[in-house]
């Protein structure tokens, strides 16, 4: 036997779409990707983009071209890993005919957008090979997260001559490679994904387990069960109902998690294109009691649309402190903005409806949200469950009063959440239109200025915040569990955990 | 005996095809009903037996057109029954009626016996109120049964009290002519005979016609003026009940005849019985030439090709064999 | 041995013994005598009847109603306050298991009309014109009987999106086949009965056999096979709880209670073995019931 | 002499959730080694029941034999357990049933069904019963056995079904046959085929017949000796002679008088039974049959008649036979013509 | 016999056809497309993922395109998992299901079978109303807290079985249990009452008049007859086996096919709605071809014609 065994099981979720790293988009997948797999970048435990497979990075003073020294390594079957693979894989990314959902994650390289639309051709992308260990590659904006996005999936290397080799190279164990620190040993569907240290990983000192494998469970149930008998050594997939018991139990573990719960309005329509019912409303609720009665999951009370955990343009400051709250709680006000609307004591309020989709456990937090409307603005509304993709559709056709809502946050940065609710914006989905907004949000965008795009962003918030198309609910965090001795999770508020460093300390 | 005929039977014939399925182009059919002809004079009781499967019970419903006729005729009132619409049809109805074999069976066991016999005079629009419940309770004691019986159930009866019921309900309508599908069959010996007396007065009083079915060629004798013998789908021989038991000429009669058991112990102990081999044949592909040949002891050659027509022996004694010359 | 003196003669009057001694009983007093007679049956019906109480009068003697929030009571364990324990919105488990009884059975009951309405008319059609007709009927329902139904239950909800009247139309669309089998059988079986054929000699038309004497002879068999789909409906809408696509909140049914207790087993396992044990307990009732009723209509368990 | 087969004072009941059925209340009679009885009745009488008491095959629940003897080659039947039973029936009595369709299992081949007798009873192997179950069906007339016996029930009509009942209950040759009507459910020229088997095989071998049957005429040409039941109870017995020609019961008169002969010449009226049988959940007090006999007097309804021993083999219950009774001659025998 | 074969396979084939038909218009009837999601793609995304998958092809077209694809028992790609096909899903998740489905099915004919002879032999005594209350548990309770109730009292409170996995036959045990314990419950009911009927019948008399012991009566001569109409049940029971895989693989987390027709709906991944009904519906075709094939083993009256009984 070797002489340090060390075995894993965690349950990151269902069976993956897909670990081709280009075309997938989950957090499971990135959470299984992550071990597979290694970027140009790998965030650090303080979600700090540290140099991966880069030797140097080197930004232009515009912050719009970004130059790349490679480190020498290796991909799983011993292929070394060249800048040509990293132009490959992202090219696949957004080749129209690949058709890749995450292709966005792209854009931000120049005339990617463009090409993935079929408007340029492929050599007008913004990606150079200089030679095997060098890459250039040029935005289309100054975007100073550009570093930890090369930490995403999206942007990892695939063998170039394994894809072209073997079809479908990446749903079978026997052919898939990667170069991260662990190589996949065994792949049965559905069921369970065994990954072993990859001897072929350049900084493989760092990792300590042998064997790590991912239970694919897709009954979060199922899996907390499995974890509770002894079956698995994680899962950081939790149902809501047992969250309160876990944290009693002292197993329950937190970590802050970029997403926000929130209630859309459709601004297009009676009552919800008076400000002052959206107002009325988004102040007529108990955040904090829904939290620690219904949620129970540590959530924090959202006053604000950007969650906490992004940096602020001022080292160490955080933006979301630096925003602080944007309204307050307020039954009178509540009432006095609903009177002022025309409905003094939700007299004469129209029947609207909650609008949620039925998996998950949504409609909990919207009964009990219809609750403290009807008691403390005497507005009735009525729930309507639709399936997942029903629901979707309804509220992309803004068929909807009132619609819940969650966004994780695409990488660390405020944009992720701030540009949502420019007009026409396709995660608008409120109707909701203003010019102010809009223009900060494109000031953000284009400023290379750390100060100006922040202040851009607060700006922006604030219109945001004070015309409530959506009325933020909580922040997520992320709930998982895991046996005591699992030590070195490195977990990034994006949802992903990162098993590199992950060990079991002997007892 | 009255000559005059009411019902004339011509050549009657009645397939039941076989459902085929999806697939399969065969065209199978049971051959119930093979040509049969006959007439029935007024008054008078026509009994008609044969084994079972050979055809009686189809004959009499085709006869009152319960099932459509494959092809032949039934004249009642000069015109052919087939032919009339559905209206002209009720007064036949209401002329011709039926009484059928299994008590239980024939009476619907969620109806009230007034009901059962009530329907009748309901679908003729012959009585109502008072009237309807007058006469409901006058055929209950017609055919011995009491007024009170009027509000139970069937189930509550005995078979030969749901017998009468039965025959309650075929006169509602003051028929001409009543064919009796096997009454008897299932009921008792001694419950037999009330039902058959009955009959026999019935008849009397109101100069009903019967064509009277049954396979106990001894009761048909009692109570038949003529009698026809089935066998497959044919009528074999057909003369009055007398000549048939003095003289039977088809030697499926002689053998119908010579099986039945005679409760004499002397007679049977030197009785000489001409015992059948074999069963019936199969009515969806009936032997060649005459239908009795397979079982017949004096079977010859020439019967397998030609099938034997239904002649005059003389005295107005119908059979068809070839050996009847 | 001594006898009285006019031992030997004869009697005056002859004694009748057509007179009819045990009291009269329809049919249906004749089953439910033998219903009566079947403790399990018995018992299935004091409990349904217990139960329909308890949904249609049960909510009325309730402090609480089914929807009113009380987070600060939430999961509570079950006491005198709160029988059965509060939800993890704070409110009264009973409360809500009588309410979603009612819903549940409202669901039995409504999709069994459908069908039944269904059912009685494409069996009945079948049946009663048999032959070509009834060979294309038979055929359709091969047809509908090789499709695994809870795959079309789950596409048509989804088309039609949740809620009650939708699921009452998909349970119908779904649960008619094996009602119009049965009707079909009957009708199929009475029409060459000797009683039907009587009918049809006196001229009886097409309405009168059907509605006199086709389907009430059928009614008990209707009412068996009836009472053992109300069971299955339920039973059914439970599943299409646990995938989410049952009743909507804030209606609650005994299936919807049972997939989302289902959730809280470890934590608060009130939360699904009331709803879970209302169902078992219903369902019981009912197959005891159907089942009763079933020997109850039996012909040959007919005395 | 010994009998073969004694039941005495035999009474079975059914208790159903009305009451007691008192299927069959005090039943006598025997049979002798050799020889055919018949036992008539109409429907509901408890011919069957007395029969399947003697085999105790009785559905128990509901029915239970509550009182009598039942001596089998001097063994009481009543007394025996069931494993006793399991080693007679077959063996030392075989019995065939009324309804050929439903008798023979549908899913076994005769084969099967017929040799698993003689497994049972005689040890024989597979081949030898084979054999033995060949012969016996030759015997009864079916021809072909060999292949015959590779078939199942439904390929052979009702009247060789009930060829394979008989040849199958005489298996092992039994001591007593009890055939239950027959050949009731059969045509008559099948009946007649039926029939002339049993004469044959009783002159054959020498087995005793146990027939019941509600067909005067069947009885008249195979058995000796005739009991009559009415209402769960033998109203009288005697040999086929006492019983068509010199009957002392005006149950048994009126079961002759109602039925047609066929030998009849002249077309007299049938004379029905009136009324209906008794209700034997609550039979009456007196006679069974006091409500339907045109002589009934006062004693008739208050007490049951005692049995008249009118000769050595003649015995009937009527208190028409009392010495102080009425004389009532009714029935006179008709002979008809030679014919037939 | 061929020839009824034959007559079966077309009138199958035509059954097929007809079930994808409706599928298929009921499956686009559905709203929300297979990559609508809460993240809304940008518009040349979501035009290239339409391009590839066809899906802006006239319906008319995908559906032919189809039917062609299925008579070359091509199930086409699975939309949700980039890189498979639904043969690949159908390739490692049916012999799962099968084992499942097989396991639950031994369990419910023997076990059903039993409890159903047991509980007529002893006609209202205690074992037959220990074996009706059980059977009538087995359809009472929804599979969903079946399966929930084993996997968590049985398998995790007393550690006896795995709570969830697969590849042991230990893993099998609780899935099959919760699979079997509806049509366990049914095969009981059905055994028992035809057991009642059957020995009643007349030859149950006969073969008691020949002297055959009780066990033989039972199991040679009354068996055989009483499980006719449990032969009858197999179709719906397989049907139900089938789908009601669903409930089981989802909580036990078994990687079979019986979640991607929820599964499939769920993410509008039509090749996998479409595949998985037609698998089905084959299957249950099948099934049922087998159990009249069966039927005509155990039931010697009824031959193999190509006209069927009603
Ligand atoms: N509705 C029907 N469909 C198909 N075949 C039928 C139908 N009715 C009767 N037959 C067949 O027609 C033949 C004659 O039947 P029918 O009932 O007329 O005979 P029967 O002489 O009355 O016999 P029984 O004495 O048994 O009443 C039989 O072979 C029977 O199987
Ligand atoms: N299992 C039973 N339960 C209740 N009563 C029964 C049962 N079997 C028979 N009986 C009753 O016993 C009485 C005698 O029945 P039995 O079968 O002996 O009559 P039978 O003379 O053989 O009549 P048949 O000629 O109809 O065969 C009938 O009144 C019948 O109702
Ligand atoms: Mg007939
Ligand atoms: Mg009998």
């Amino acid at each position: 036997a070797a002489p340090q065994e060390m075995k894993m099981s965690w349950n990151p979720g269902a069976e993956p779409k897909t670990l081709d790293p280009q075309m997938s988009n989950g957090i499971p997948e990135a959470i299984m990707e992550m071990a597979l797999f290694e970027g140009i970048t790998r965030l650090d435990q303080n979600n700090q983009p540290q140099n991966a497979l880069a030797e140097d990075i080197k930004v232009s003073d515009d912050g719009l071209k970004y130059t790349i020294k490679l480190k020498d390594s290796k991909f799983s079957n011993g292929d070394p890993v060249t800048a040509n693979d990293f132009k490959a894989s992202w090219m696949h990314a957004l080749n129209p005919e690949a058709a890749a959902e995450y292709a966005y994650q792209l854009f931000y390289i120049k005339n990617g957008e463009a090409y993935n639309a079929k408007k340029v051709k492929a050599e007008d992308v913004g990606i150079k090979v200089v030679d095997d260990k060098n890459l250039e590659i040029t935005l289309e904006n100054p975007t100073p997260y550009f570093k930890a996005l090369l930490a995403f999936p999206t942007y990892y290397p695939v063998d170039e001559k394994v894809v072209k080799a073997t079809k479908d190279w990446n749903t079978k164990a026997e052919t898939f490679v990667g170069n991260g620190p662990y190589k996949m040993q065994s792949w049965s569907h559905n069921d369970k994904m065994v990954l072993v240290k990859n001897d072929n990983y350049w900084d493989i000192k760092s990792v300590k387990i042998t064997e790590l494998t991912f239970n694919l469970v897709e009954d979060a149930k199922a899996a907390l069960t499995a974890f509770e008998a002894g079956q698995l050594d994680g899962t950081d997939n939790i149902p809501v109902s047992d969250i309160e018991r876990l944290r009693t139990a002292g197993v329950l573990k937190t970590s802050p998690y970029l997403g926000t719960y929130y209630y859309r309005f459709n601004v297009t329509k009676k009552p919800f294109n008076d400000v002052k019912v959206r107002q009325a409303l988004a102040l007529a609720i108990d955040r904090k009691s829904l939290i620690d009665n219904v949620l129970k999951g540590g959530q924090t009370p959202a006053y604000a649309f950007t969650p906490g955990g992004i940096p602020d343009a001022q080292a160490g400051k955080e933006f979301r402190t630096v925003g602080g709250d944007y309204f307050k709680e307020d039954l009178a006000k509540a009432k006095q903005l609903l009177a002022e609307a025309g409905y003094p004591d939700g007299k004469g309020f129209p029947e609207v409806s909650i609008l949620y989709n039925t998996n998950g456990n949504h409609n909990v937090l919207a009964q009990a949200i219809q609750d403290m409307w009807s008691k403390n603005l005497g507005i009735k509304v009525t729930l309507t469950g639709q399936e997942w993709k029903v629901y979707q559709q309804s509220e992309q056709s803004l068929q909807y009063d009132i619609a819940r809502a969650g966004w994780i946050g695409d990488y660390i940065d405020p944009m992720t959440f701030m540009d949502m609710m420019v007009t026409d914006g396709g995660n608008n989905q409120t109707g909701f239109s203003n010019a102010a907004y809009d223009k900060a949000i494109d000031i953000a965008k284009k400023s290379g200025d750390p100060t100006v795009r922040m202040q851009s962003m607060h700006d922006a918030e604030k219109i945001l915040m004070n015309e409530m198309p959506v009325m933020p609910i909580y922040f997520y965090t992320n709930n998982f569990v895991s046996k005591d001795n699992v030590k070195g999770l490195l977990q990034s508020p994006l949802g992903f955990i990162d098993f590199k460093t992950a060990y079991l300390e002997k007892k | 005996m009255n000559q005059e005929v009411i019902l004339k039977v011509d050549n009657l014939v009645k397939e039941f095809p076989i459902a085929s399925g999806l697939f399969s182009r065969e065209n199978k059919a049971v051959h119930a009903v093979n040509g049969i002809s006959f007439q029935l004079h007024k008054g008078e009781t026509l009994g008609l037996v044969g084994e079972s499967g050979c055809g009686k019970s189809t004959a009499g419903r085709t006869i009152i057109r319960l099932y459509e006729a494959t092809s032949g005729k039934v004249i009642y009132n000069g015109r052919n029954i087939y032919e009339l619409n559905s209206k002209e049809m009720m007064s036949v109805r209401r002329d011709i009626q039926m009484i059928f074999q299994d008590p239980y069976a024939s009476l619907d066991a969620r109806m009230t016996v007034g009901d059962i016999i009530g329907e009748a005079l309901d679908i003729h629009k012959l009585a109502t109120g008072q009237a309807r419940t007058d006469r409901i309770y006058n055929l209950l004691e017609t055919v011995g049964l009491n007024a009170e019986h009027a509000n139970r159930f069937p189930h509550e009866f005995s078979g030969g009290q749901r017998q009468r019921i039965g025959i309650a309900r075929a006169l509602a309508v003051n028929p001409k002519v009543i064919i009796c599908d096997e009454p008897i069959s299932a009921l008792d010996v001694s419950i037999q005979a009330q039902i058959v007396n009955m009959l026999e007065e019935l008849q009397e009083k109101m100069g009903l016609t019967y064509l009277f079915i049954a396979h106990d060629l001894s009761m048909v004798k009692h109570i038949s003026h003529r009698i026809a013998v089935m066998y497959l789908g044919k009528i074999v021989e057909l003369t009055t009940s007398f000549d048939l038991y003095k003289n039977p000429l088809h030697p499926y009669t002689q053998a119908l005849l010579s099986a039945i058991p005679i409760p004499d112990p002397e007679i049977e102990l030197n009785r000489h019985r001409i015992v059948l081999q074999g069963n019936v044949p199969n009515p969806i592909n009936p032997p060649s030439g005459c239908y009795f040949r397979t079982r017949c002891p004096y079977a010859e050659a020439h019967c397998a090709e030609k099938m034997p027509e239904l002649r005059d022996a003389g005295n107005g004694h119908l059979v068809a064999c070839h050996r009847v010359k | 041995m001594s006898l009285p003196a006019d031992a030997f003669s004869p009697l005056k009057q002859s004694l009748k013994t057509d007179v009819i001694n045990r009291p009269s009983t329809t049919l249906w007093q004749d089953a439910w005598r033998r219903f009566k007679m079947n403790p399990l049956a018995m018992t299935g019906l004091v409990i349904l009847v217990l139960f329909v109480l308890m949904a249609i009068i049960g909510p009325l003697f309730s402090k609480y109603d089914y929807y009113t929030n009380d987070l600060m009571s939430a999961r509570l364990n079950p006491s005198w306050a709160h029988p059965f324990g509060t939800d993890e919105l704070g409110r009264d488990i009973l409360t809500r298991v009588m309410y979603g009884t009612r819903i549940s059975l409202i669901i039995g009951f409504g999709s069994v009309l459908i069908n039944l309405t269904i059912g009685i008319f494409y069996g009945g059609i079948s049946g009663y014109f048999g032959g070509r007709i009834d060979n294309f009927m038979q055929r359709v329902i091969d047809v509908i009987y090789s499709v695994p139904d809870l795959l079309y239950v789950i596409l048509l909800m989804v088309t039609l999106g949740g809620g009650l009247q939708n699921i009452f139309i998909v349970m119908g669309l779904v649960n008619w086949v094996p009602m119009a089998r049965t009707i079909r059988g009957q009708i199929l079986a009475l029409r060459e009965q000797e009683f039907v054929l009587a009918a049809r000699a006196l001229g009886a038309d097409t309405k009168r056999l059907l509605t006199k004497h086709l389907l009430p002879n059928s009614i008990g068999q209707i009412i068996v096979i009836a009472a053992l789909q109300v069971p299955s409906a339920i039973f059914l809408e439970a599943f299409l709880s646990f995938i989410g696509l049952g009743v909507q909140a804030p209606d609650v049914s005994l299936g919807i209670m049972a997939a989302e207790g289902r959730m809280n087993i470890p934590s608060f396992p009130f939360a699904l073995i009331f709803p879970a044990m209302s169902i078992a307990i219903l369902m019981l009732a009912f197959n005891f019931v159907g089942d009763g009723l079933r020997d109850a209509f039996d012909p040959k368990m007919r005395k | 002499m010994k009998h073969l087969l004694e039941v005495d004072h035999l009474s079975t009941s059914f208790f159903t959730y009305a009451g007691e059925v008192k299927a069959v209340s005090d039943v006598s009679f025997y049979v002798d080694e050799g020889e055919a009885i018949g036992i008539v009745g109409e429907s509901g009488s408890g011919k069957s029941v007395t029969v399947q008491s003697v085999m105790k095959l009785i559905p128990n629940p509901p029915g239970k034999i509550v009182n009598g003897e039942i001596l089998f080659q001097g063994k009481d039947l009543a007394k025996a357990s069931e494993k006793e039973m399991q080693s007679i029936r077959g063996k030392a009595m075989g019995m065939i049933f009324q309804d050929p369709m439903t008798s023979l299992n549908p899913v076994l081949t005769i084969g099967m069904q017929m040799t698993e007798v003689l497994k049972r009873h005689e040890g024989l192997s597979n081949s030898e019963a084979m054999q033995r179950a060949e012969k016996y069906l030759e015997m009864v007339g079916i021809p072909n056995p060999t292949a015959r016996l590779k078939q199942y029930p439904h390929e052979f009509s009702g009247g060789m079904r009930q060829r394979v009942m008989i040849a199958m209950a005489l298996l092992c040759n039994p001591k007593l046959l009890i055939a239950d009507e027959p050949t009731t459910a059969l045509d008559v020229t099948i009946q007649a085929q039926i029939l002339e088997l049993m004469k044959d095989l009783k002159t054959k071998i020498n087995t005793s017949i146990i027939l019941i049957t509600h067909d005067l005429g069947v009885v008249a040409g195979l058995c000796t000796r005739i009991v009559v039941m009415y209402g769960g109870r033998v109203v009288e017995t005697g040999t086929v002679y006492d019983i068509f020609q010199n009957p002392k019961h005006p149950y048994t008169w009126g079961l002759l008088k109602s039925v047609p002969r066929l030998d009849s010449e002249s077309k007299s009226k049938l004379v029905p039974i009136p009324g209906t049988p008794p209700d034997l959940l609550n039979p009456p007090k007196g006679c069974g049959f006091a409500a339907r006999c045109p002589y009934a007097m006062n004693v008739c309804l208050n007490q049951k008649p005692e049995q008249t021993k009118l000769s050595e083999l003649h015995q009937a219950s009527c208190w028409l036979l009392h010495p102080d009774a009425p004389k009532v001659e009714d029935y006179k025998p008709s002979k008809g013509g030679v014919k037939g | 016999m061929v020839r009824y074969l034959i007559g079966r396979i077309l009138s199958a084939i035509f059954v097929i056809w007809l079930v994808l038909t409706l599928t298929f218009s009921l499956m686009h009837a559905i709203p929300g497309g297979p990559f609508s999601s809460e993240k809304v793609l940008p518009s040349a995304v979501m035009a290239n993922i339409n391009e590839r998958y066809h899906l802006n092809d006239p319906l008319s077209k995908q559906y032919f395109d189809y039917i062609n694809n299925m008579a070359h028992f091509n199930f086409g790609p699975t939309f949700r998992y980039e890189g498979r096909t639904v043969n690949d899903l159908f390739h490692d998740g049916l012999p799962k299901t099968l084992a499942v489905g097989l396991t639950a099915t031994v369990m419910a004919l023997v076990g059903g079978t039993l409890l159903g002879v047991v509980s007529a032999l002893k006609q209202n005594r205690w074992p037959d109303y220990l074996a009706t209350i059980f059977a009538t548990i087995g359809v009472s309770v929804p599979s969903f807290v079946i399966a929930t109730f084993l996997q968590f009292y049985v398998g995790y409170k007393t550690h006896l079985f795995p709570p969830i996995g697969w590849g042991e036959p230990i893993n099998l045990v609780l899935p099959a249990l919760a699979l079997s314990a509806y049509p366990i419950a049914q095969i009981t009911r059905l055994t028992r009452s035809s057991m009642l009927d059957v020995l009643n019948q007349d030859y149950i008399r006969t073969a008691r008049a020949k002297g055959m012991p009780g066990y033989v009566i039972v199991f040679r001569h009354a068996l055989r007859n009483a499980l006719l109409p449990v032969i009858t049940f197999l179709g719906p029971f397989f049907a139900y086996i089938l789908t009601g895989n669903f409930v089981v693989e989802y909580v036990f987390n078994i990687p079979g096919i019986g979640q991607f027709f929820v599964t499939g709906i769920n993410n509008r991944d039509y090749p996998v709605i479409l595949g998985t009904t037609v698998l089905f519906a084959t299957l249950l075709v099948l099934c049922n071809l087998i159990v009249d094939i069966v039927y005509t083993l155990v039931d010697p009256r009824i031959k193999l014609t190509s006209k069927k009984g009603a």
